[in-house]
């Protein structure tokens, strides 16, 4: 057998909101999963679903984009230019076949540091029950054995 | 005395090659696109098509070909050639301007160097043409020397029989008669009345329009930007041309490993030209569309003695503005002299 | 070629115990383009940081990996450790290996994996950083104070008094706020009139200070140092330059039974007036909504009264628009509507009154010259029950949190009580008393020891009227019993709130508030007077209830963090902001819209010769602050941000 | 007098009085069902105009032609209401000045072609039609389909769609609303839309030019008919549309003076989706 399946999640963070809160997890010694992998941006505005799609590329399982609470936003509004963009680019990797439990959005707060905690242990282990995210990663080597011939 | 292949022998021929290490491929329509893919009996052919909406071009030279695989250390970067597999394949059923296109392209792919991912794979690859029995209105093999018939990069020539039982073989080269020799058993001896071939009408004079593309005075002229006013700068006529080959070099990976790729190019893309100082020669449509006529029927020919056109008429009949090679040479043909 | 120097630091205990930083070390320094992988117990210490200079300045490093704590921890420090051994403070990443690692991690491999990948990524992000240099803006040196309550008033005289020019808006016709309204203040009980009146002279009377009385912020634009602010003038009716303040006019006002806001309703006043007697400015004010004139085009008695012609009916509001390098929001508290609390009786019964109520009633310049009366009947009454945190701490009706000065005002209300009325009774419904403060405690004890409040623990559950009287009942908890008190009064130590309007007018200036509507600070220990929005100060009870003590001294801190910032012409900026590629921008504007900053302005681009070619975005780095948010936008991806531009971020996912 | 007739000598008209510089229509194809785009500089050009039901291209995308309306001069163009709804959200996205464009407006109705009133853009007033507008019913069904299917299914799906993608970006050059100088993906510093077109590459293409048309199609289906290999783009498109439109309540081009959907919010937009 080959060893059990480890999820990789990649989060895009805001460094006022979220990645605040994950810095309060760390002070206040919560422990959560160590599955995630933390790139940190100045808002939640910054955020490309580029970056989405290269995540997944590299093998991330699921992709994670967390920032500030809506009136919350360290640059008053980017929170809520991302909100749009992520409804968009959901449904459009939704109807795609990109499953939805792949991409999450939450909004974490420099004081919640107990719900980064949380949410990164259900995230793990809701992705733990998904499984790999092979379908998509296998995408380049598809054409591999294609264009090969 | 001729041999014929009915129709109905025809599972078992493929079943005879694949038994003998040969994958068949043939035309097929998957996906909502006819090209050439895999094939384990006749039903899952699509004969019947004028053409194939892609080209057998795709399976000598695909879209994006891995070249090195490479894995980036602090000390070094190893590096790991791909080649293709040494697969043995019969294409069956080509159109004779498909077939033609892989024989025009061969001495590019090896006049200085022999492009080992080329030649591995035309060496590896048995052509069965299949004469024309219809063509469209975008067909032009006739206005570039070739015909519904042309055997031209063909190992074994079928023409179809006029009661459609099946066709009336002819052997090309040497791989031809070995492809054959697998399946002699299931062929018929005989001569039977093959199929009219069409009606290809001459579009343009070619010889007319190499002597104007020769002229020097010509290239400047206002023509060539009057003929591609309407022309959007897309790729298709390139990727979907049977003799068009140019590609572009990419490296793709991340911090630690990757792959160098051969990816298609396309002349008409603006950025085809762009240097890296921001300076791009070719800087409009026209110029763009001018060195697509003059490669494929001057600079080519000067260089390998022969147009790099097979006549299919593809960049035609999927052109989004209606453009097309018919219609710039049947201009130039047409000019007064 | 990249040399970069990678630094893991133990942290003592707190990386080393759950990161093998052994494993890290070499790790990394088998990482393409690391040229050395150091550890160390402390790198933040200063033999840490030498350690680090020292390899820069060896190593001819390019970039610096501190694997550590939180870049919001000692990304600072780090940067100037770069500066100072010669490489561009921006050519640092911190990779947080202890509060997103070490600290959460249980598992010491996944822990260390965990790490590695984590300080990988970051040196493929800075082996693309670039250096930046610190934008410079140009600084007005002017400050503009809202809110004249003691917290504006102290702000604007410091800032003053350090020679910078202040304009104080106050949005009623005087200044004074919530102070003026109080009769003596706890724990020295110096009488508040005494103590302010003299410092809202000062304040009106100082050369540097311009004090726009029944004024309102409308709207702030720009960014630190360079802020425009509309202040809106509203009309007085009174002209401000001829008026002496005799109260003529007042005192011959027909309409004189409107419900005197200053005085809580326990009083009347006319339709031109001054809130108060020792109003500053002493220039009254037409109430348009009861004035007859107004109303009916008729009157104008005032008019006539005026010796001076100083009404003018004919005034118009106006909007004045002032630049000003620093802004200190000062706009003070409410105290909470508690009429939710049915079962105290408040609004039913007219002897049931707030705290604020009682400071009006023992006030000597009050309604009732400081004699404490029944709103009833004008009778002084024998037996006062007290109310303690009638608001304040109560998640179900109230607010969460503990308005801080009720306990102390309470102990003073039952000491004035005693002795302005000998012989008393003051009984004081109490949860805990919280009396932290100098002099504070002691100031308890007396009103217990040496004034006879008697402290009940415990809550009320009821007031009722029986027979002229307000039975209060309640529990006493130290005894375990229910209790019944007869009361001629009772005082409810209402909660403070944020102004109503607090929301709204944060989001005009720009910065952020609690759930509550209290104004967020930048760091709640280490910034309490800042903002996030650079350049916007906070003092006084708008960001949390407070007493005068600390509104003052936070009004000072707020004034010093000014001066600091007027201390230059010139500002220095954090370089991250964006920035935009002209030649394949398109010009769709998508990004100026998107710019919560307004920062993204149209450029001409022309020829040689002038002729216009395209227009392209182009960004303000002064007013832009770095959020990215149009980079986001831009399909062309013609615009980048410094510190985070799609390449660096392209190479920390692809590390990952 | 049939409409061909009526718009050439319009046409013309345009052309001899100096009013416009050059007229944008079709003329006769290659074959007797194809129209192609014609461009018109003289008055006996415009009598190669030909205006049938076969005129359905989208010839907005040519009004983008990087200098074409630089010297300030009209252009007119014929166009049908998908094309109208095109040149708003061109103009609100200042890419036209709609005093340079002059509308020869037409409409096809079962295979019948009528007149629009109106030579400038804002004498069309296209909001409610748009508004109102359903997609044919082989692209609701197709959508519907896709959306019934697992995801795994759906994935499978595009994934088989995308393969055949070649990257000739056919669907760009012919898109009005794909107008940028550069594309994102030839930006290749960073390389975010892998060059080569293995299904990955064509996946991440085709999602991007998606999102980037979100809000911003006018529906006219130019990408799906160009498209060489028979990606139906007209689904994903279709897809986006519903979305700003069911989320945002917004319809791309209804005017000229819409504010971008996705450079704008409310502060109430729905977040169902965000934990």
């Amino acid at each position: 057998m080959s060893e059990p399946f480890e999820p990789k999640i990649v989060a895009f963070v805001c460094t006022y909101c979220t990645y605040a809160g994950a810095d309060l997890a760390g002070t206040s010694r919560l422990k959560y999963a160590p599955n995630v992998r933390i790139v940190r941006l100045p808002c939640t505005g910054r955020i490309s679903p580029m970056f989405i799609l290269k995540a997944l590329q590299k093998g991330a399982d699921t992709v994670l984009v967390s920032g500030c609470h809506p009136g919350d936003c360290h640059f008053t509004a980017g929170n809520y230019h991302a909100r749009r963009r992520w409804t968009v680019f959901r449904a459009l990797l939704a109807f795609t076949g990109i499953p939805e439990e792949r991409i999450r959005f939450s909004w974490v707060s420099a004081a919640e540091g107990a719900k980064f905690a949380e949410m990164i242990n259900d995230i793990t282990d809701e992705t733990r029950k998904l499984g790999p995210f092979t379908q998509y990663q296998e995408l380049q080597k598809v054409i591999e054995t294609q264009s090969s011939y | 005395m001729t041999r014929i292949l009915l129709r109905n022998k025809l599972d078992e021929c493929i079943a005879a090659w694949q038994k003998a290490g040969f994958s068949v491929l043939a035309p097929v329509r998957r996906h909502e696109m006819s090209s050439f893919g895999e094939v384990q009996k006749v039903a899952d052919m699509a004969l019947d098509l004028v053409l194939t909406e892609r080209t057998i071009k795709d399976k000598f030279f695909p879209q994006t070909e891995p070249l090195i695989k490479y894995k980036i250390s602090k000390q070094q970067i190893d590096s790991e050639t791909m080649t293709p597999p040494d697969q043995k394949r019969v294409f069956f059923g080509v159109r004779p301007c498909d077939a033609s296109g892989l024989a025009i392209d061969d001495p590019l792919f090896g006049w200085d160097y022999k492009d080992d991912y080329w030649f591995r794979r035309r060496d590896n690859s048995v052509i069965v043409t299949i004469a024309c029995a219809k063509a469209d209105d975008f067909c032009m093999c006739t206005s570039v020397k070739l015909s519904p018939e042309s055997t031209k990069g063909a190992d074994v020539m079928l023409r179809p029989l006029l009661e459609g039982s099946g066709w009336q073989i002819e052997v090309c080269t040497e791989r031809g008669k070995a492809l054959l020799e697998i399946v002699s058993s299931l062929l018929l001896e005989g001569n039977g009345h093959t199929f009219p071939l069409p009606q290809v009408a001459e579009k343009f004079d070619v010889e007319k329009v190499m002597e104007w593309l020769a002229s020097k005075e010509n290239f400047e002229s206002q023509f060539w930007k009057d003929i591609s006013l309407r022309c959007v700068g897309c790729g298709s006529c390139t990727f979907l041309c049977p003799t068009c080959h140019c590609f572009d070099i990419q490296d793709e990976g991340d911090t630690y490993q990757g792959i160098r790729r051969k990816n298609w190019d396309s002349c008409s893309f603006a950025n085809f030209t762009m240097h890296t100082s921001g300076h791009n020669p070719r800087n409009t449509q026209s110029t763009r569309w001018r060195q697509r006529i003059m490669h494929k029927f001057n600079y080519y020919r000067g260089k390998f003695g022969v147009n790099s056109c097979s006549g299919c008429g593809r960049c035609t009949r999927q052109c989004p503005v209606d453009m097309g090679i018919t219609e710039t040479l049947q201009a130039i043909s047409n000019l007064p002299r | 070629m990249a040399k970069i120097g990678v630094f893991v630091c133990h942290c003592g205990e707190n990386i080393a115990s759950k990161v093998d930083t052994g494993i890290l070390v070499k790790s990394l320094s088998d990482h393409p383009g690391v040229e050395i992988c150091q550890e160390y117990k402390y790198f933040c210490s200063d033999p840490g940081q030498e350690t680090v200079k020292r390899a820069i300045r060896e190593h001819k490093l390019t970039g610096v990996v501190v694997a550590a704590c939180s870049p919001r921890m000692h990304e600072v420090t780090f940067r100037k450790a770069c500066a100072e051994a010669g490489l561009n403070p921006y050519m640092l990443e911190l990779a947080n290996i202890r509060e997103q690692c070490s600290w959460v991690h249980s598992e010491k491999d996944q822990a260390t994996s965990k790490a590695i990948e984590i300080t990988r990524s970051l040196v493929e992000k800075v082996k693309r950083n670039n250096e930046l240099k610190p934008i410079s803006v140009p600084v007005t040196r002017r400050a503009l104070v809202i809110g004249g309550g003691i917290a504006g008033i102290q702000a604007a005289l410091d800032i003053a008094g350090a020679g910078r020019e202040v304009v104080l808006v106050e949005r009623e016709p005087s200044i004074g706020g919530h102070m003026s309204q109080l009769s003596e203040t706890f724990p020295t009980l110096d009488c508040s009139q005494c103590i302010l009146t003299p410092r809202m002279v000062e304040a009106i009377q100082h050369p540097k200070i311009t004090v726009m009385t029944y004024s309102e912020v409308e709207e702030v634009e720009g960014y630190i140092g360079n802020f425009t602010a509309k202040i809106r003038k509203k009309a007085r009716y009174v002209d401000m330059d001829k008026c002496t303040g005799c109260g003529d006019c007042i005192q011959k006002c027909p309409v004189k039974k409107i419900s005197n806001e200053f005085e809580l309703g326990l009083s009347n006043r006319t339709a031109i007036y001054t809130p108060f007697a020792q109003a500053v400015p002493n220039v009254p004010v037409i109430d348009k909504s009861r004035c007859t004139y107004f109303k009916n085009g008729k009157c104008k008695i005032c008019e006539k009264s005026c010796q001076i012609d100083a009404i003018d009916f004919e005034q118009q509001e106006s909007v004045e628009t002032i630049e000003f390098g620093a802004i200190v929001v000062a706009t003070g508290f409410q105290i909470q509507d508690t009429s939710v609390y049915g079962e105290y009786g408040y609004g039913k019964y007219k002897d049931v009154i707030t705290g604020l109520h009682f400071e009006r009633l023992a006030s000597a310049s009050g309604p009732t010259a400081g004699k404490i009366q029944r709103p009833s009947d004008g009778k002084e009454p024998e037996t006062v029950v007290f109310i303690q945190c009638a608001g304040s701490r109560d998640p179900s009706k109230g607010v969460k949190y503990c308005s801080k000065i009720c306990c102390m005002y309470t102990a003073k209300h039952a000491m004035l009580y005693t002795h302005k009325h000998h012989g008393s009774n003051s009984k004081i419904f109490y949860m805990d008393i919280r009396a932290a403060g100098k002099g504070y405690d002691e100031f308890t004890r007396r009103a217990i020891e040496e004034d006879g409040a008697d402290y009940l623990r415990g809550r009320v559950s009821k007031v009722f009227e029986e027979n002229g009287k307000l039975i209060v009942r309640g529990v006493d908890t130290l005894l375990g019993k229910p209790v019944e008190v007869k009361a001629d009064m009772v005082v409810l130590a209402t909660a403070m709130v944020p102004q109503p309007d607090a929301k709204n007018f944060a989001k005009r200036i720009g910065i952020g508030y609690d759930e509550y509507g209290f104004y967020n600070e930048a760091h709640l220990k280490l910034r309490p007077v800042e903002t996030a929005k650079a350049g916007i100060y906070l003092c006084g009870a708008c960001q949390s209830p407070k007493d005068i003590p600390d509104s003052v001294s936070q009004a000072s801190a707020a004034a010093a963090k000014v001066l600091g910032l007027f201390s230059r012409e010139q500002l220095e900026r954090e370089p991250v902001v964006a920035a935009v590629g002209e030649s394949t921008c398109a010009g769709c504007w998508g990004c100026v819209y998107a710019c919560p900053y307004n920062a993204i302005e149209k450029k001409d681009i022309t020829d040689r010769n002038g002729n216009l070619i395209k227009q392209v975005a182009s960004v303000n780095p002064g007013l832009c602050q770095g959020c990215g948010t149009c980079v986001t936008f831009c399909r062309s991806n013609s615009i980048d941000l410094a510190g985070f531009t799609e390449k660096q971020i392209f190479a920390e996912v692809m590390a990952l | 007098m049939g409409i061909q007739e009526q718009y050439r000598s319009e046409a013309a008209a345009l052309l001899s009085s100096g009013e416009v510089k050059l007229i944008i229509g079709f003329g006769a194809g290659s074959t007797a069902d194809r129209r192609r785009p014609l461009f018109a500089r003289t008055p006996d050009e415009a009598q190669k105009f030909v205006l049938d039901a076969a005129c359905i291209a989208n010839l907005s995308t040519y009004l983008v032609t990087e200098g074409l309306l630089s010297d300030g001069k009209k252009v007119a163009v014929f166009l049908k209401p998908d094309g109208i709804r095109s040149v708003n959200i061109l103009i609100s996205e200042a890419q036209l000045k709609p005093e340079q464009v002059v509308i020869l407006g037409y409409a096809i109705d079962n295979a019948e072609v009528t007149p629009l009133e109106g030579r400038k853009i804002s004498d069309f007033s296209i909001s409610e039609q748009i508004r109102s507008l359903t997609p044919p019913p082989h692209i609701l069904q197709e959508a519907e389909r896709i959306e019934e299917m697992s995801a795994t299914e759906r994935f499978e799906f595009w994934k088989e769609h995308f393969a055949k993608c070649i990257k000739c970006y056919a669907c760009r050059q012919v898109c009005p609303m794909c107008y940028c100088r550069r594309c994102i993906v030839d930006v290749n510093q960073p390389q975010w839309i892998s060059t080569s077109s293995h299904t990955l590459g064509n996946f991440e293409w085709n999602l991007v030019r998606a999102f980037h048309l979100a809000g911003r199609c006018a529906a006219c289906g130019a990408c799906d008919r160009a498209c060489p290999v028979n990606i139906p783009l007209r689904l994903v498109n279709y897809r986006m549309g519903k979305e700003v439109s069911d989320a945002f309540d917004y319809c791309a081009g209804e005017n000229s003076n819409q504010k971008p959907v996705l450079a704008s919010f409310k502060q109430d937009d729905p977040e169902t989706f965000i934990l």
